[in-house]
């Protein structure tokens, strides 16, 4: 605590839109949508960085931050209101030169490497606000000092069939990537990048000051920066990663997420006291479950009555749904009503929905639906 | 600003509970799968815009204090105001149990004569009911009151044994306050909840001390009935009064009525606890629950039929908990048998265990016990 | 707690550079300038927030604000860390219209319009957050209550030689302004405005409304708001304040506030201990000051260590100053560590400026000396 | 990640300072202006990075957990680890007494139990030095040590008196601990802060309380001396142990040479505390002051040397405070006349007034009492 150099400090990017996921970032940035029933999305991030003992977060916001801003407040949560360092929000600001707007993912750090310079850090994180996975970057940080690397990438095997959606890395067998191409139609490899990088910060640095005075440059990681050192004097390497990982950028991919909580051999444990996920928590009541409710497979958060069938679903806190009801294989947010005798099936129910008694609504596994108000 | 300050007395008698009550005090008391007892007069008062609460504690305090905290989940923790938390003066312990609470009262009058708000409401722990204080400074300066008293007509008076009686007037003005020693029917219960001038408050301590004639200040009031306006202020909702076992337990099995529970949680008037990190509940495909209520961080495989169960409880498969109330992080292994049992923090309840207690006399396992 | 509506929420306006103090607001804005070497200049509104038991504040920054952000946090030294309300930081931000800054003030109300109706209030009081000053906004409103007033604007009687250089009012003898002129020539009342408004949230909502769809206004509270509701058919009334209020715009009113503080006869108590002036504190050990010191007429913070002598002085935390140094009539910020045998006079240094042994640095009254690294 | 966790005992012997710990512990003793004592140890775990730390009480301990709060100024305030406070169980005050802190460290073994760090730091509250643990850590390895203990070489005995003593070889090996009762110039002081893997701590305490031998940790580790390594980690800064009244008086006033002032508060080392919301301090035209600390909120207007003034401390014009240490919030009046002087919190001192201490006996005057 009495150093303020650190070893390492964390830059979230939480500044967009995540426009596929439609009503759902209609009014906040896509970190900040639920996912759950008890997190918003951001909270896996934040909280590996808690539980790899990373305790200096930059988030970079931009699109809809207000519930961003509010859900985040100090970082205590996730202990990360910290005397030195702790969480902070970086959103575009003005300067004697104007305003200027985040151009892309690596112009929003260009722009606030003053703030990555207080810390002097040795290594800088850049991580995304929108997956859900639980990962040390401790262990990808040992690889990185343990390899010399520039740059480490940490990278998921995925089925070949999906790798032309993704950026696909070619690693020769010391883990040194030696190709990158974004969505290739034929890809070379299953090797997908995360997202998630570690740079040694001189590096970044220089590379960031170029790509800024580049005017071709669109200023991304993944389009300028990474092929600019892959195919540079750089040492990039990979850092494989077997566990669960997961884009939930589109309203079914959001949906499948969800449902993989409720499966006996889950995927991604939640209830690990070794790796906790945190949240700010609601004031809530228990959760009162009636006489005749019948609840299978299901995640129910405080403050919820339900008086009818839950199958498959995910409640957020204060959910209510009446009697004779039956409600499979859907998310349903915070304050969502659900009145007697009401069929739900295969949607996502946005915060506060009224659903009267009586009513059917059906999506289906190929398109979920999203209710909104 | 704010015109009321508020003080929880918690100098309680605890012979009736004292299963509940070996390493806590009846404030901190886990109730309704989520609070602490306290929880409900702390939030009566914060709901009623009281910014300036001071609790006076009595013998175990530490969960207590642990509960309570920098009072940040009541919004009380504050630079000007807020929490604070008298203790009596270690060294005479034994005078305070011998005296009363107007000893612990007299250690802090300065508190009270720096205080600056004009009326004090006062309250004790054990009493679950949801009361808006400000409706009550309505009607207490309507009346002229000196002192308003709470009251509620109680149908039930077996559940109140122990508890001050009001003999209350037409005109609602309070002439005498008894014991409730008997199984009466109806009766006029008080719910200890004093509304009164803070300098009215200060001049009776005050008199107690000089005189020596009380050693309570609910005394005090008592023998002043006669040159005091005294009213009592009708309470209509729930009211529960935990000051024994058996009505620790019909109080918890009352939060499972729907009409009570709405009253008490889903209203406008919050009941604000100390925030815990958990995962929310998880039922699993087995899970038979039915008329309860559950915690956040649950695991669900078993049956849980009319009980309460606290956060991060797990109920195996083929374990079957009846008309009981879990305490947090308990573990109920498989085929397991509960039905009328009250099980502390921490406990491991064995595969096929069968236990079984009385409505009227419930089993109580205590905390961290293997059984 | 129990109540979402609130009878009156506050909204600072703190976006302004304040270009008029120079290097002072090179890298902050000018709310976030430090005043009086312990607050910064919002310190002073936020406490008045606080003092007149107001609970709900929305701080609207865009230029430069990490500094201020940081600051301000979840308002914990000013009891604005609330369940229901607190203090909220409203920066610019993009919606799926694209990004918008702030275009004056009365615009930057209205892009928060959302923010505003989430707590339903009676009244809005409008605020800058760039003055020094202390007062009661409970009694201002209490006057717009009984006057059922649309609009109250708090003024302040200055001297007609300076008036044309404020927005002027005149008001007739019941208080209802009749007149508003943005600084006139010829002035005709001495009535200033503060720049303090409180507004019935019904009609200014629709006034911002019609404000924004106006393509001619500046959406500006002075320039469009104020001056129609005044000529319109609206009660407007006047609130006169007659206590010590600064608008610190310049270097040389900074300093002369600074000033303020150290005469005797203060007209500005920060000791008062019914209505305190909050701030986050450092930490620092208590000052030091040395054995051939000579401190007379002067503030000074923790952590400061003081040899020399020091006259007329605001000393910020952590400031040195060395032996047989005369330092008078300036304001030292932060960490300013001033050598031996220097001479300083009429100037306001720099956060962490070093002035090494020997040097003679001067300003004038009339034109104060502002010390950069 | 974390290597060390950290524990600080506040069981300790008090008759020497008697005058300042009616109503404290010596952990919550106000220092150098600003502090209390138990910053020191507190600050010196949490700067090397130790974010874990229990402090075990005894006695009074109301000030200490005001100020302790949630941790919040050590940056303890954590969901994972951070602040812990054990009392002794209530009930068993007198055994504790008697017994020693095994007992206290027996009730609370599972604390030790599930910490996961591997090396445990323990320090006491009233040393006041910048102790690095890291360094100490990496000290402890290199030499394989079983217990490293910080000493340091001290000129002035003198002001060691009841502290322990180490004899410690060439190698920096320990072979024996005693107490300092005479009055010696140059020795070997034991700053009582150990480092110890936590397993063989956990193995002391058990293995203390089967065979009962030992009722302090400290006598357990003495007992050990041959059978286990234990090392000497040097420690070359300043040091003071301040338990009594006249070692209080005398690193009170050793807090006036710059460079331990620098040493202790203006290196990278921060010590934290508990924040009060001050203005500045304010030195009128008036204002003499010379050789001094002061705190926050202090108005000054009269003569204060070779003094220590804590926060909202008044000195009136005409006011002479001289080789004194003034406690937060004293009122001194006009030409009253103070010199080698202790004076407690919210004391007013009226005009006129001439007291008189001696330098090896400072007179004390009580909190809030009216001269």
């Amino acid at each position: 605590m009495s150093q303020f150099k650190k070893e390492m400090i964390a830059m979230i990017l939480a500044g967009g839109q995540g426009s596929r996921l439609k009503a759902l970032t209609q009014h906040v940035a896509k970190p900040a949508v639920p996912f759950g029933g008890k997190y918003r999305i951001i909270d896996f991030t934040l909280s590996n960085c808690t539980n790899s003992g990373i305790d200096t977060v930059g988030v970079l916001t931009q699109y809809q931050p207000y519930v961003l801003n509010n859900h985040i407040g100090i970082g205590s949560p996730w202990d990360l209101d910290r005397q030195h360092g702790g969480v902070k929000i970086l959103p575009p600001y003005m300067t004697v030169n104007g305003g200027r707007w985040y151009k892309g993912t690596a112009n929003a750090i260009y722009e606030n490497i003053h703030f990555i310079d207080m810390y002097n850090p040795e290594y800088v994180l850049i991580l995304s606000g929108d997956h859900i996975y639980g990962m040390d970057y401790g262990k990808m940080l040992k690889q990185h000092v343990n390899m010399a690397a520039d740059l480490t990438i940490a990278v998921k095997p995925i089925p070949i069939e999906e790798a032309s959606r993704f950026g696909i890395l070619t690693a020769d067998d010391t883990d040194t990537i030696i190709d990158f191409e974004e969505k290739p139609p034929v890809p070379k490899s299953n090797l997908a990048s995360m997202g998630i990088y570690i740079f040694k910060w001189s590096v970044l640095r220089t590379q960031l000051i170029q790509d800024e005075n580049n005017p071709e440059s669109d200023n991304d990681f993944g389009k300028n920066i990474i092929p600019k050192m892959v195919h540079g004097n750089f040492t990039v390497a990979a850092y494989r990663f077997d566990g669960y990982w997961k884009d939930v950028g589109t309203v079914n991919s959001l949906w499948e997420a969800n449902m993989d909580l409720l499966r006996e051999d889950t995927p991604f444990d939640i209830y690990d006291k070794k790796w906790r996920y945190y949240s700010p928590s609601t004031i809530s009541p228990a959760q009162y479950i009636g006489p005749h409710a019948i609840v299978h497979d299901t995640l129910v958060n405080d403050g919820c009555m339900i008086e009818g069938s839950v199958n498959n679903c995910v409640l957020s806190p204060k959910v209510k749904i009446g009697r004779d009801s039956v409600v499979q294989s859907s998310v349903l947010m915070e304050g969502v009503e659900i009145g007697e005798k009401v069929t739900l099936e295969n949607a996502i129910v946005m915060e506060n929905v009224v659903i009267k008694s009586g009513k059917v609504i059906k999506g289906t596994r190929e398109e979920i639906l999203v209710v909104e108000s | 600003m704010k015109r009321m300050m508020g003080i929880i007395n918690l100098s309680e008698r605890t012979e009736y509970i004292k299963e509940l009550t070996l390493n806590r005090s009846i404030g901190s008391l886990p109730f309704a799968g989520r609070y602490r007892l306290i929880d409900f007069a702390l939030s009566n008062m914060v709901n009623s815009r009281i910014d300036n609460v001071a609790i006076v504690t009595q013998g175990k305090t530490r969960s207590l204090m642990d509960h309570l905290g920098s009072g940040k989940p009541w919004d009380l923790n504050r630079n000007k105001d807020g929490l604070f938390v008298f203790h009596p003066d270690v060294s005479s312990q034994d005078i305070v149990q011998r005296k009363g609470d107007i000893e612990i009262f007299k250690d802090h009058l300065d508190y009270l004569n720096i205080s600056t708000q004009e009326y004090v409401a006062m309250s004790r722990s054990y009493m679950v009911a949801s009361v808006d204080y400000e409706n009550m400074l309505r009607y207490h300066e309507e009346k002229g009151a000196d002192i308003t008293i709470v009251y509620s007509k109680v149908m039930n008076g077996s559940n109140f044994i122990h508890c001050d009686t009001v003999l209350v007037d037409n005109n609602h003005e309070i002439h005498s306050i008894g014991k409730n020693m008997n199984n009466t029917n109806e009766v006029d219960i008080s719910l200890e909840m004093y509304l009164i001038k803070r300098e009215l408050l200060i001049e009776i301590i005050e008199d107690a001390i000089q005189s020596g004639d009380a050693d309570h200040l609910k005394q005090c009031i008592f023998n002043r009935l006669g040159n005091m306006k005294v009213y009592g202020y009708r309470h209509y909702g729930y009211v529960a009064c935990v000051n024994s076992l058996t009505n620790y337990y019909r109080a918890s099995m009352d939060m499972l009525q729907p009409d009570i529970y709405s009253e008490l949680f889903r209203g406008e008037r919050r009941v604000y606890t100390k925030v815990k990190n958990e995962p929310p509940a998880k039922y699993a495909n087995t899970a038979v629950v039915q008329n309860a209520l559950i915690g956040s961080g649950c695991i669900i495989k078993g049956t849980v039929i009319n009980s309460v169960i606290a956060r991060g409880v797990t109920v195996e498969e083929g374990a079957v908990i009846k008309n009981s109330i879990i305490l947090q992080n308990a573990n109920i292994s498989k085929t397991s048998n509960l039905n009328y049992m009250i099980i502390d923090k921490n406990v491991t309840v064995s595969a096929e265990k069968h236990l079984n207690g009385d409505i009227n006399h419930p089993y109580v396992v205590k905390k961290n016990a293997v059984l």
